[in-house]
């Protein structure tokens, strides 16, 4: 809150995030898709039905599209419209869940016009376990949920915990390696599902990539 | 993989297009993609919508007209649609007597069409369900997400259509539906993988000479890979993997599907294995239907799908058709 | 290219065997071959008997029944069935009010029938024949065996069967046949090659990134070999090709017919292009069928035929019609 | 006539043709046809439809099994069975074809019990003539005819002019390389015909080394 012109930059515990945070997160997060929507898609082949890139692709686009017509008031409404344009244009599974993904963790920010990082954290906590409800998945069951998860709870308070988040995402999506499959359409697989990476999990690490950069070039 | 399209983002819009060029007697909204009967909505009839990726034609906009699906939504290639053309669908073909829903399990499909069937109930829609998950090839357990809906979706479509048409009420189009779904089994081998406009090649490799058993229909291998198998084993392995799972105590109704690629000459070559499998194995069929109903764009392949039916469903099976891919009667 | 059979000897026995199964209103005569409607001969009715070589499904088999063909002859694959299927089909179906063949122009389909008419008429059935020459790919000409017989011959069958079936005589029967053809033209356009079963590979190699233009139906390639083109452009390539030759005067029926291997979602999107060309040429379209009619095993590809029809030929295109591959009407 | 135990090898102008030397020619040319199918399919597959190989299979399979059942009275009875076989079975273009070239050629052999060199040659001639006849086809049209014609006429009255006519087939079948097709399935290609072996000329070829075959192999 009185951290304006300071430098400490590995530690931002009292920046605010205000929604053009967010919306710079959702446009890192559009950039990052477009550029890996191949290995996305390619990752989806192996196991999955080749779409996870251009699914992603297209819900990113109508979101990028959305927010340069639309100024939502706060960093909930940005994120519940982002939530929206992605269940109204992705479809597949990953389509209800990104969209579930957003949607409450902007519910949970409620009406504030700025929120402090452990305010984000908490609402993306509630973003993440809705997704495990709505496909009711766990963790090592292959899905975007194995690298969620871990984020999610690297994420605190501190604003410099959102590169550790990013971290743990990653490293949660290249642990799903070596696991077998127990949700979405990979779970048809049984056994050859072992030794691919989740497409869905690879996306969330982006997402969560895309957040840390958001964060590193907030001033 | 050459395709006789213009780009992959527009596949999808352009069938629709063409779609509404070659049947008038149906009404297609290209922009919200949704496919409905042009006298829709049928005064006091239940509406049957269904939908899923596209990329399975016919299914499900094939399916559209008297007797079958009073609506059909598009997805994108091997993409679920979503919820917004759900809504649209049901709001279409609502009489005020209700909408069914027929959903094939796949998570895309059931987290989407869940999703719409709270939105169309907030809009006054009285919505049922059946979800389709006739595929043997997947076990059902908790480290699955249970059994994909392929196959039986046709019969679940014109049966629960016919009743529908009949004018039964909501609660009775879903017991239909769901009497017929639990009656049915279908298994899928691939002889060569699809290649969806978006990734421009093969979804996985197959090699000359072998070929995938308990396969899906959006590209994703099966359960195994065996070397390459004549019409008569893979007969064999299809209608023994459907019987014993079925376990079937009367006259069925049988479903030779192509995958796409495979030719019609073929099928018919294979249903003729077909018959004699369910023959030796004591299954009496009551109706055969041979064709490419539930395809996976270009990939060859076929399926067998059996439904275990009593003289009510025979008698709905029977009923009058006049949809684009299914036409029978009157 | 991996297939669906089990030896390539019997896959157009297989086939029939398989037909017969799924087809219990046909009569299917798997050892000579011949496929007949089942209530054949019908009285005072007028026969049409068509047939040429297998593997280009449903054609002719699946075309047999009330208001089109009275019985379908098959061949090898690729290859013209014999004199001796053609006889007795004309002795199955003839009623005394003689019999049509509908022959597709190949050298070995004319030869073939040729030989079967004299032979029927010995028999003491009156033939009368129908020859189809629609291709516009294969210039007319003392150099060549004249235009190849493909996508019309459904618009033939249709049309001369809907004659027949209300009860026309057989010189009418034939002068219909016989109009139809003098106003249909179709291309075709060939994205990959086929595979035949007795060959096992493709019958001529067509790279990645190239397609054959003028493509006839048996595998042969095309007139011309170009650089991949996309939907809108081949539209623009095989419509123009028509229309030129055949430079209607008035509304046309629409065939945009699939050669096998390219899936429905594609043919619908390709419609969408044709039906943009047929606007901008101001040809307007009367009826349009999209579909995989006049096949080529497993060839992806496409390609169109327009039929200038006037009121009559409309009507007897409406004209209720029962087959396994086209239903309409009553 | 009476040319019996003489070893005139290179010269037998007075040979009799009887029942056993035309079921031989036929053996033979069945034994070829078997082993070139796949030849001849695959010529046919560059500028037809791929089955000229299957086609005479089938027919001549079927020819020599009629011939193991019957015993037809004369050579011309042999030929007019094993053309109506090919009628009956091979269907195409070529089974009208060929089988009308041995069905005329044996008709016109009559019901002698045996036969010249000479008469056969005058018989195969009216064969060939019925083929151009029923095909509408020239020498130069890139078909069978190429083969068969120039064989025809270098036939004479002499059993040594049977290899003569095997090598003027050879030759006319090797001839048809350089041609533009005119008639038959190659038509359709125009030029791009020019430049491949007519697949019908080469089995005529074949049908005439079969005949010098028999014929050496001839007591
Ligand atoms: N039940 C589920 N819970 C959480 N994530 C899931 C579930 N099912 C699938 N996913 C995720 O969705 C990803 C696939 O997304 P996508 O390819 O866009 O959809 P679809 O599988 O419908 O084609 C998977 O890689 C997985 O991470
Ligand atoms: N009109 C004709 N006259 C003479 N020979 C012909 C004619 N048309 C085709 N042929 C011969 O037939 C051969 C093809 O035979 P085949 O492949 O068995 O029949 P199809 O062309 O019907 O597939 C050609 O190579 C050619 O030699
Ligand atoms: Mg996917
Ligand atoms: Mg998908
Ligand atoms: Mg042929
Ligand atoms: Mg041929």
């Amino acid at each position: 809150m009185t951290g304006e012109g300071d430098h400490v930059t590995d530690q931002k515990p009292d920046r605010i995030l205000d929604s053009d945070f967010f919306r710079r997160w959702l446009t890192v997060a559009a950039a990052m898709v477009e550029r890996e929507a191949g290995r996305l898609t390619e990752l989806d082949s192996a196991i999955g039905d080749a779409d996870h890139g251009s699914n992603l692709q297209r819900g990113f686009r109508s979101v990028t599209a959305e927010l340069e017509k639309e100024s939502p008031a706060g960093p909930g409404a940005v994120l519940v419209l982002a939530g929206r344009r992605l269940i109204s244009t992705v479809g597949g599974a990953s389509g209800p869940l990104y969209g579930t993904l957003l949607r409450r963790t902007g519910k949970a920010l409620g009406d504030a016009t700025e929120v402090t990082p452990g305010e984000f954290t908490e609402a993306l906590r509630a973003g993440v376990a809705a997704v495990a409800q709505l496909g009711g998945a766990k963790v090592g069951d292959k899905t975007m949920l194995d690298a969620l998860e871990p984020a999610a709870e690297a994420l605190g308070a501190s604003f410099s915990s959102f590169s550790a988040a990013a971290e743990a995402a990653e490293k949660g999506a290249l642990a799903t390696v070596p696991l077998q499959a127990r949700k979405g359409r990979a779970s048809y697989l049984g056994e050859r599902s072992i030794g691919h990476q989740d497409p869905g999990a690879t996306s969330s690490a982006l997402l969560m990539a895309a957040l840390a950069e958001a964060a590193e070039a907030t001033p | 993989m050459k395709m006789l399209i213009n780009v992959p983002e527009t596949v999808v819009a352009d069938a629709l297009r063409g779609m509404a060029a070659a049947h008038p007697e149906l009404f297609v909204d290209v922009d919200n993609r949704v496919v409905v009967r042009g006298d829709a909505p049928v005064a006091g009839k239940v509406g049957l919508v269904s939908g899923g990726g596209s990329g399975h034609e016919p299914l499900h906009g094939g399916f559209v007209g008297p007797g079958m699906l009073s609506a059909a939504c598009p997805g994108e290639v091997f993409t679920s649609p979503v919820p917004d053309q759900m809504v649209r669908a049901a709001a279409a073909v609502d009489s005020g007597a209700g909408v069914l829903f027929v959903v094939k399990n796949y998570t895309g499909d059931v987290l989407n069409f869940d999703m719409a069937a709270e939105l169309a109930e907030d809009e006054g829609i009285q919505i049922a369900k059946v979800l389709v998950n006739d595929d043997v090839a997947v076990t059902d357990s908790l480290y699955t997400a249970g059994r994909r809906g392929t196959g039986a979706t046709l019969f679940v479509e014109k049966l629960a259509g016919a009743a529908a048409e009949e004018g039964a009420p909501l609660e009775r189009v879903e017991a239909i539906g769901r009497r017929v779904n639990e009656r049915s089994r279908s298994f899928g081998v691939a002889l060569s993988a699809v290649t969806t406009p978006a990734k421009g090649s093969p979804t996985f490799d197959l090699p000359p000479g072998e070929l995938e058993l308990g396969i899906g229909i959006h590209g994703e291998p099966g359960r195994e890979r065996r070397a390459m198998m004549t019409s008569r084993e893979i007969a064999d392995f299809a209608v023994d993997a459907v019987v014993e799972d079925l376990r079937p105590s009367g006259p069925v109704i049988v479903l030779v599907n192509g995958l796409g690629g495979t030719p019609l000459l073929e099928l018919y070559g294979f249903n003729a294995e077909v018959q004699r499998v369910l023959k030796e194995r004591g299954v009496p069929v009551a109706r055969t239907l041979v064709g490419n109903y539930v395809t996976s764009l270009d990939m060859a392949g076929c399926s067998v799908s059996l439904c275990q039916v009593d003289e009510e469903l025979l008698r709905l099976w029977d009923a009058p058709v006049k949809t684009p891919a299914l036409r029978w009667g009157r």
